[in-house]
């Protein structure tokens, strides 16, 4: 019988290949019309230690990764040990010959036979992609796209894949996982969650990304640098965060849409500059990947623990604006929102997404680029009184914007407090008017205010609240407790900053049991919303040991 | 033809007698001479003393955070190639907390002109030792002088085969301005330290000391050899030459970006078809 | 009939002498017995603009700034001009014959008469000290220790002060404003914020101070540097607030008890570190003195805008302790309780002043040497496993804290995710166990809480909730109120993290209408303490000015 | 007598082949030389491949943040000058992100010793350019290579008269842990920049690539001559300098603070009479 779902675990040292097998398998099976959840979890190493790259693979859509491995490919023998006990009734597990093991279920594959050592992990992937039936001619094609210009390796690299299928089209069909095909696979793209922001960023008219590199953000950077030329973007590795994000700065001010990307430590360096773009009112779009802390903590493992240094970094009051993307697809449509408000409203926003959604792949619906006007471009101001000044005061807070050069009005901003002219003063009058004139935009924020989703039961027993990346495990875990009987509901924010109390108080008030699930030990979205609202989400759901909230853990949990 | 009154006049929140002054005034004259206007060109500071100078003439301005108008000026000169960028600020604020971004700036030659006023102190929070401060140099805060030796930022530069190096002193406007005109002039990374006294701090390194102490470089000085410009860098105490210690051309960091070769990227529309390309590399 | 309380203000441009004239005065009256609290005003320039120096002074205690002036000196014509509107009845203003200004109350000052230009602020100082009815060898002797080793400078200021007072001697008697004379003047300090933080560290043990000058922080590290040789201390200029605050961890994890000193836009460049200092569990007292923001706003003015930026400063989460003086003595003792914490509990604290509470002297009781045991000072372990580990898990969370190099015993501590010996893992459970053992501390924090100082009616129509700074204003507001009739009451906070609920909730709700007074536009206070109860102190009243929250502020508020 | 066993052998998290494994080599070659016992010995380190090398001996680490690794040292030496503290860290970490603090300290000269593994790359991050990436060196973050001119840190170190600058190479573990012992040796701060084989991401600047152009520093080199020093400093491509490149006795940075030299800070107690009279003058 075909299966409609399956969970497939690689797993091997740094060095064995899984940064090539996983993203090849994940195209291959995208392509082959199916949805797919992505979780890698790698070791802050270049080669050796024990990494894994988890796919689950579905006909239907899917939200999260689960725990339970149908086939476990394991690049060494050492997966085998880790893992075995993950493995769901009637799972298969892949080893190589010579680990020397051997049970119900393990297949037994003599990889020597079938490619040289540098492409056993083509060889792998032939094999579990056979064993989940999919069409050799779709892996071979993802196979030519990726090595695409060098000829040996792609040689190489498609006769091991050839040799394999061959191979495992003898093995006993017991070994077999096929999947239910899907007639006329729709056309899906596959995008991590890095890629999903980056693309958003040029989509939305981004020109400019300086960075430091930063587990997990740096592929944001790169996969801009990737279309840099094409898309005629700016990307320059800066000395530090600091000047990352004072260099983003300097080119907004100047015109150009900018971004900045970071983990936790790297955007501690960049508060102070978070202040100056609020106080010179320069659009500036920050992204900070999450991962553990505190200090450089567990570096590339996920956790939700920077909401609230993020709510409140920089000196001084402000506006702002902070997005928690909840799957790829947010990444790319909220770094496009992020851009929206940061040119509308002149000041910093914010992207706060974590390890496991920026490595997460999923198949995401094409991107319509029709649809999809830049965002981030600048667009003169019809009207403004002259002498031009830079913060003439306005009912919105906003102020025409020019830009330096491009005409012969004179653009002054200042970090000190300033007249609206721009040039600085110690007037306190003028203090509190430019002051107030700021904090006018955060009505203009909350007005664009994206409210939370949410879903199931109208009068719940069980309501779970969440933010950001943990969005799919929650969804299922309710779906699972609805199959159940149970009468389950989800409150979902996909933006954590501003909140709008009257948009969801009254899903609080109308649960039953209301759960706050959070990839952190202290509940920080439970206690953002009782800052805002003076309401208990009474229990709390924690995860901080480096790995993704999953379904199961969430209701293991809750039975708690 | 732009005239100095086109830069506009200021009351100042400097000390009477300060060499900032005359640095201003340097700085008009120069930018005259090089026949700028006010909305061509774009002031960079820090925080000090020194970094309140872009409010004091017409241009744009950007008056950033102390220690960080190297980084703002270079992703502004990325953004908009058009603009003539100069970036002021102190000693301090340039070879103190914006020390990283000074190594940084002269590795990448990014064509903008550095001005740094050098007073040897801390003007305006109000008289600790700054890096360029001298052995002995007391202050509250360094009641036996230093702790460190000073920070020779011509050395450092030379070091670093810097694109242009050079030193002026407040107390020689004329030559002042011709070494500022020349930096701007130059294309490339320009840094112009400018020694300059602060009457109410430094009561050690005054008008007088400097001006008994600065010439100006012969025209024989050789700044193309590396050499004679580290010797000439590490001329401190008895002389001082005043000039340009060093000057060497060589490759514009923006040309590497095809984006900047083609003007200021705020005019640079999204390409929509290119951006379907992009979409398509992920399906 | 002499006064029981007066109001001075001394203005004029920076370098007319008023940093020297107002301390000189000050110590001069509470020598002569009187309570003070000075407020300075200055702009972010060395000479010229205009600057103020406001001693309020008094027979019994007052804890508060207050606006009406009895006696306005004027060191230009400009100081005139901007504060004779302020003026109380029977006002007096001090002038020189050159200002050509006179009316009722003025007196004017033949100063050229009276000594040379450089010496004038001290012939100001003599007639003001004569026009209160300070006896003249009281206020000699100030001068005598201010000029102590400049013996020239000291006979000129001498003789000025000597003129002066005989010159003022001679003019009519209804510009005297006598204090009522203290009998046998106790003996008592004149200390502002920042020296009351920078002896409270003394005292606590502190050896180790690294800084970047920052107003209004500065004088913290230089009253340190200028005892520096008596107290044993090492206070080093750092190249930035980066490498300030990671001396301090250095130097503390060898031993040495250390504390930064610094402002809202130096503190946003320690955020990082604060971080490192919450891994690693190294203590370390971290000062910041407000100013209004955003990044570098009004560098000389006062605000209390920072309290959530410093609660929330770092990545992921940790314990921490935040105290808010509410007056120049709690300055003292809270950094010492701040040192006593970061020791005990291994990680970083804070002390929240701001510009007005730093530059505000005060008549103090003298601290008792004998009372002040040095709390900062390293105690080693009774017992400790072998072999050492630093991180030992503890039902407290507090390990057993040996020195590098002070025994064959190892210590290593790390910014990564550790082992309990301190190296770095990529297990995830001994996350778990290290991350709960980290956080287990702020159940040990929570124990030691100040609690919130209740005072006034138990049953009051009008409750002013505040923190920090403003407790004198507030005092002093809620005690005009009851001298008005009203049921007024005050719940002020010197520690503003962590709050303990039970601790005030009762107190809330016992309110019939609440007013939270702060020094910030968006009521930082307010949200916190929904955030920690779910309740809201209804109503707020907000100073973002750059000036300091006065009795007469609140109350013209209050009635809006 | 200290042995190398008393350092211990851990796992490491490094690639098989890399640099890293000889310059720990040598570093508890040097130690063992040194007769330095384990605790008496402080490494700091910053985030990096590098930067996990004190986990991998017995001694007192305090491995921090990226790129903040001296100013810990400083602290630490500061407040116990009794420990011989040594700081290990990457390229990147102290030529880009901490690039002031080596400005910094080199100016303190605090009596520390620093020991950079250069593989002219960032390892832990997945091989984009480091400051000493040279040119034309390709990387997915540089795809052309890198923008800027590389940072030559020997160079910088002479121009400011660093109080002791070595090269070490990787593969030469015998002379670099004498090298090592020189630098533990010297009174004042001393820079050991040690060119390092990076076999995952540093395709260009191989072990080979090394051998092949490194040589020994011949023993009529002169280390006190500024010039000479200077040369060596700038050679680099067919030929690289080994040894010590420049060495200038100056006076010792910890010995302005008479709290430092009266020993461990720790140790010390609050004299209560000075608190007193310290209480007094505000009296
Ligand atoms: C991050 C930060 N740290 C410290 C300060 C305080 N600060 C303002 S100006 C200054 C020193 C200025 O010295 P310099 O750059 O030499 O300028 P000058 O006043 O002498 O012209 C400092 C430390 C600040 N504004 N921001
Ligand atoms: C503030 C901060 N920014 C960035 C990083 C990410 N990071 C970790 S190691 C590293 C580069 C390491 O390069 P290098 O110092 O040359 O050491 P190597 O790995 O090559 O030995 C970076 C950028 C970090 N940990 N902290
Ligand atoms: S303090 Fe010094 S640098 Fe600043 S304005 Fe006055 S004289 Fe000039
Ligand atoms: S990545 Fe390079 S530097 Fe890091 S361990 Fe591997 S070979 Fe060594
Ligand atoms: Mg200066
Ligand atoms: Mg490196």
């Amino acid at each position: 019988m075909a299966e409609k779902k399956l969970n497939v675990l690689v797993g091997g040292e740094a060095g064995q290949g899984l940064a090539t097998l996983g993203p090849i398998l994940v195209k291959s099976l995208v392509r082959a019309g199916y949805h797919v959840v992505v979780t890698q979890s790698y070791q802050s190493r270049i080669r050796g230690g024990h990494n894994t790259f988890a796919i689950r693979v579905s006909v239907d859509k899917i939200a999260a990764p689960r725990e339970a491995v149908d086939i476990l490919v394991a690049l060494n023998a050492e997966t085998v040990a880790l893992h075995r006990g993950e493995l769901a009734s009637r799972g298969v597990v892949v080893v190589d010959e010579t680990f020397a093991i051997s049970g119900d279920g393990v297949l037994v594959v003599p990889y020597k036979e079938l490619a040289a050592g540098r492409y056993r992990n083509v060889a792998s992937l032939g094999i579990v992609s056979y064993l989940v039936g999919l069409d050799e001619r779709v892996v071979a094609d993802v196979v030519a796209g990726y090595f695409g210009k060098k000829k040996k390796e792609l040689e190489e690299n498609r006769r091991a894949l050839e040799r394999a299928f061959a191979w495992a089209a003898g093995v006993d069909t017991s070994y077999q996982r096929s999947l239910v095909a899907v007639d006329e696979p729709p056309k899906r793209l596959t995008v991590n969650g890095n890629e999903a922001v980056a693309l958003g960023a040029m989509s939305a008219g981004a020109k400019f990304c300086p960075f430091y590199p930063m587990t997990p953000s740096t592929s944001i950077p790169l996969t801009l640098i990737a279309h840099a030329e094409d898309m005629g973007l700016v990307v320059e590795q800066a000395e530090d965060e600091i000047a990352a994000i004072n260099m983003a700065l300097g080119a907004s001010y100047a015109g150009a849409p900018a971004v900045v990307a970071t983990s936790g430590g790297g955007f501690a360096l960049m508060v102070e500059g978070v202040s100056l773009a609020a106080m010179t009112e320069t659009p500036v779009v920050v992204v900070v990947a999450q991962r553990p802390g505190p200090a450089t903590g567990l570096p590339t493992r996920t956790e939700q623990a920077d909401l609230e240094f993020v709510l409140c970094a920089g000196h001084g009051e402000f506006p702002r604006a902070v997005f928690a993307p909840g799957d790829v697809a947010e990444c790319f449509y909220l770094t496009r929102k992020a851009f929206e408000l940061a040119q509308n409203f002149q000041g910093p926003t914010f992207v706060l997404t974590d390890q496991f959604l920026a490595d997460s792949y999923r198949a995401v619906e094409p991107f319509d680029v029709g649809g999809l006007p830049p965002v981030g471009a600048y667009a003169a101001p019809l009207e403004f009184a002259e002498p031009y000044a830079r913060y003439a005061v306005t009912e919105s807070g906003v102020s025409p914007r020019l830009l330096p050069g491009a005409s012969r009005h004179l653009v002054v901003v200042d970090s000190d407090e300033h007249t609206e002219d721009g040039h600085l003063t110690e007037d306190l009058d003028a203090r509190r008017r430019l002051a107030d004139k700021r904090l006018r935009k955060a009505a203009g924020l909350r007005a664009e205010v994206i409210p939370p989703r949410y879903e199931g039961n109208e009068r719940p027993e069980l309501l779970l609240v969440s933010w950001g990346s943990s969005a799919g495990a929650v969804a299922e875990a309710a779906a699972a407790l609805a199959a159940d009987g149970v009468r389950a509901a989800t409150l979902h924010f996909s933006q954590v900053w501003p909140l709008v109390p009257s948009q969801f108080v009254n899903r609080l008030r109308g649960a039953k049991r209301s759960v706050c699930v959070e990839g952190n030990a202290t509940g920080q979205l439970a206690r953002l919303i009782r800052a805002e609202t003076g309401l208990d989400v009474g229990e709390r759901v924690s995860r901080y040991d480096g790995l993704p909230l999953t379904p199961e853990y969430i209701l293991r949990e809750l039975k708690k | 033809m732009v005239k100095i009154k086109d830069y506009g006049t200021y009351e100042t929140a400097w000390c009477p007698g300060c060499g900032n002054f005359a640095i201003l005034e340097a700085v008009k004259k120069a930018l005259v001479s090089a026949d700028l206007e006010p909305h061509q060109v774009l002031f960079v500071s820090g925080i000090g003393q020194a970094a309140k100078a872009p409010h004091y003439l017409n241009a744009n301005v950007f008056n950033g955070l102390h220690g960080r108008s190297l980084p703002v000026a270079t992703g502004a000169k990325l953004a908009n190639p058009e603009l003539k960028v100069i970036v002021q600020s102190g000693d301090g604020c340039t070879y103190g907390e914006g020390g990283n971004h000074l190594l940084a700036a002269i590795r990448r030659n990014v064509d903008l002109t550095m001005l740094v006023h050098d007073n040897l102190v801390y003007g305006l929070t109000k008289g600790q030792a700054s890096p360029t401060s001298e052995d002995g140099f007391v202050t509250k805060a360094q009641p036996h002088g230093p702790t460190a030796e000073p920070f020779n930022p011509l050395a450092v530069a030379v070091a670093m085969r810097a694109s242009f190096v050079a030193r002026g002193f407040s107390g020689e406007v004329d030559h002042l301005a011709e070494l500022i005109e020349q930096a701007l002039a130059w294309r490339g990374f320009s840094l112009v330290d400018i020694l300059q006294p602060c009457v109410s701090f430094n009561k050690v390194n005054t008008f007088a000391w400097f001006k008994q102490r600065c010439y100006i470089l012969p025209a024989d000085h050789d700044a193309g050899d590396f050499d004679a410009a580290m010797k000439k860098a590490y001329e401190w105490g008895a002389r001082i030459p005043l000039g340009v210690i060093y000057r060497r051309e060589s490759d514009s960091f923006e040309a590497q970006f095809p984006a900047v070769a083609a003007g200021p990227l705020a005019g640079q529309e999204v390409d929509r078809a290119a951006l379907a390309t992009v979409f398509n590399k992920y399906a």
